[in-house]
This record gives structure tokens, C-alpha cells and sequence, in this order.
């Protein structure tokens, strides 16, 4: 079982490590990446501050390997990986990395789309929006 | 028979807290969904059941058993 | 006009840095970046050991700069960057970089393929593959 | 009237320079390409033209001037 929870933001050393761990793999010639980065949304005036990520880790863990098979399965690919902050993460910070790699650049769009939308419909992980003022609200994925 | 219920997202807040044991007179999953729906403050709020880690199918009917880890799921909001 | 042409590999490091550059501007949700890697191609049992990557640079900046102008005419973004290799690029090594950020996810992917397109279609940039025994092909984009 | 070639790509290793200057006797861009095709190696590669760093359509001949710089483009492979 790979790992994809991480405590706090995924922080952009982080990420420029995962790119340069792939050097060593000369059959890959194009990657492909998403980040989710948490956005200072207004709602009736107030400014989100940071959003509170928690999951049910059990059943997502389940969830991510169905989704990691899957996508192995669906497109050709020679490596991915997805990684998703809990706890609180902070406007402008990144809470969520999908990273996907193929020989050829044609596969890799489709396969990071697919993977972001299956991370999102199929994984139980909740967010808390925390505004300014110390209110918050749950976080309703549109 | 005793069941420990987890609560998340948005039901943590009404619950008031993430887990909690309760004693429960329902055979299967459906009985137990149909009481929650009435008797608790979340009848407005959409959820799935999983139990001991497995996702419930809405459409079947999942015998319940002693020591059973019920976790109540609102729809995710992942990314 | 923006600098596109780098000297050298892209390393991992500026890929990191430019994305923490991206932390301040809290109206962004999602980011997509393409990455083209140096791939150790096997050609009648020759390996490409390296790709030495020249460009008609005023034309190319010219060409550039249209492909930017069209990309915020036809996709909802924040920002857009381009990036791109001059000189020899080893295998295992980024030679051309596509980062893209906007408010929602749903626009990045296909700017990102767009862009990735334009750039290879428009821009005179071109690749001399060096074999393991130092003699060379020139790149065919497909 | 004298003009600067520039070579791209595959047509320096075929040419054997990145850039020569040379003395050509033809009025515009279709005549040149005209007269490279048939006199110069480079017969088999495609290529298009740009003059002074705008890149001529295949379908307009463009006037040459004195002192232009006249660029050989081989399809590109940029990525």
C-alpha cells in the first residue's frame, strides 16, 4: 500500500523531490501533474483562512488502491503517484499532488484528469473551511 | 447488541463528537438507517454507512453484528 | 516579453521554486504542469544518450508570445508559464516545462495540452539526438 | 544583392554552417526557394522560409531586399 496521507501541507521541496526521483527512469518522456491549492474563497463576506482536511484513512486507503489499479489498467502508464494533506493547510498552500508518467505525452492529460475526479468522488476525505473569524463551514465538492 | 458509531465531516458537528458505543435494537444496516433517519438531528443531512471499513451498497441490507465499527459517511470533498 | 529559453536542463529545484512562487496568489485552485523529459530512446541498438536542443530564438519568442496572447483569449487562467531547453539535455533530464494555474481544475488539463501542442507545432525549436557513440539523428516530432 | 542564410536543424549538418552570407540574383522568396531546391542538397528536406524574422506563408512570394537575413526552416521539434 502506497502512502498518500500527509500531515500538513505539501510543501514545494516535496514536490520538486518527487520530480527529480524520476530522473533516474529513462523510459519516461512526459509527466504530468496536478496541484490543489487552497484558494481564499468569500462567502457572505468572510474569507476562508485555511481548510481542515480528515478522512476516514481506512476505507480511502482501500479506495486509492481500487483507483491506483484502475489507472494502471485504463491508460499506459510507467508510474503514479497521488498524495493528499490532512489537517490544516493554509490559503495558497498545496493539499493535493497527483503525478503521473509515460513514455509518451499523449496518455498523461487524460490519465491525471481521471485520477483528480476518481480521488474526489471515490475517497472519503472531509474539509473543514475555516474563515477569518473562526467560523467555519463544510466543504461541498461541486 | 453494541456497535461503536464513527462520525464524519459535517456529522461530527451535529453528533457533537468523531465516535462513539451505543447499544442498538436493529438487525441489519437498513433497520439501523431507517432509525437514524427518525430519531436523530441528521435526518437532513445525505450519508452512506460503512461497516468494519466495507462501503455499503444503499440497495442491500447488511446483517449487523456485536462489537460492529459503524462510520457514517456524508459525501466526500476531497482535492 | 517573458523568458522562455533556458540554458541547460530544467532542474527539479526551479520546478519546486516556481511553484512555491504560486503560493501568494490565493484566488488560484488548481494547477497543471507538463513536463518532457529526455527519454533513452533505443534506435537500430543505438541509445540516446543526450538531446542538444537549439532554436531561431527571435522568431521562436515571437511565436511564443502569440501562443500566450491565444491561451488567455481561450482558457479561463491565472497564470501560464512556458519553459524550454537550449543546449545539451542528458537523458533522465526535463527539457520543457508547461505550467498552467487557474480558480477551478476544469480548464487546466486541456490548457495545458493545448499549450504543450502549440509550442511543438509553432515554435522553431529543434533536437539533434546524440547516441551512446556520439553520433547523432535529428529529432522527428510525431 | 547580397543576403544572410541562416540554417536550422538538419540543413546545418547538410549545408556545413549556421549562417553564410552570399550573393543571390533572384527577385523574391518563391524564386529562391525555386533555385534551392534544384541547385543545393537540400533538395529533400522540407523546409519554409522567413525573412528578417517573420515567416513568409507558403502561398506569398515576398520582394527581397538588399541585406536581408533569410532564415531555412526545417519542421520543427521543439518538446
Amino acid at each position: 500500500m502506497k502512502k498518500v496521507f500527509i500531515s500538513g501541507p505539501i510543501s514545494s521541496d516535496f514536490i520538486g523531490e518527487s520530480i527529480a526521483k524520476h530522473q533516474t527512469k529513462t523510459s519516461i518522456g512526459a509527466h504530468n501533474i496536478f496541484l490543489g491549492q487552497v484558494r481564499a474563497d468569500e462567502v457572505d463576506g468572510k474569507k476562508v483562512a485555511a481548510i481542515e482536511y480528515t478522512c476516514y484513512e481506512e476505507l480511502a486507503n482501500t479506495k486509492l488502491h481500487e483507483i491506483r489499479e484502475e489507472a494502471f489498467e485504463k491508460f499506459d502508464l510507467i508510474c503514479m503517484h497521488i498524495y493528499h494533506s490532512l489537517g490544516t493547510i493554509k490559503t495558497g498552500e498545496v493539499c493535493f499532488f497527483v503525478f503521473v508518467s509515460a513514455k509518451r505525452r499523449k496518455e498523461v492529460y487524460a490519465a491525471t484528469e481521471w485520477l483528480v475526479n476518481q480521488v474526489k468522488d471515490r475517497t472519503p476525505i472531509y474539509g473543514k473551511e475555516i474563515f477569518e473569524d473562526e467560523t467555519h463551514q463544510w466543504k461541498v465538492n461541486s | 447488541m453494541k456497535v461503536t458509531l464513527k462520525y464524519f465531516g459535517q456529522l461530527v458537528d451535529v453528533m457533537g463528537n468523531h465516535e462513539e458505543t451505543q447499544e442498538i435494537d436493529v438487525k441489519n444496516s437498513n433497520e439501523l438507517l431507517e432509525q437514524m433517519k427518525q430519531n436523530n438531528p441528521i435526518s437532513h443531512i445525505p450519508f452512506q454507512l460503512a461497516i468494519n471499513d466495507v462501503l455499503i451498497d444503499q440497495e442491500e441490507s447488511k446483517k449487523l453484528n456485536d462489537g460492529d465499527v459503524i462510520a457514517l459517511l456524508p459525501p466526500y470533498a476531497g482535492g
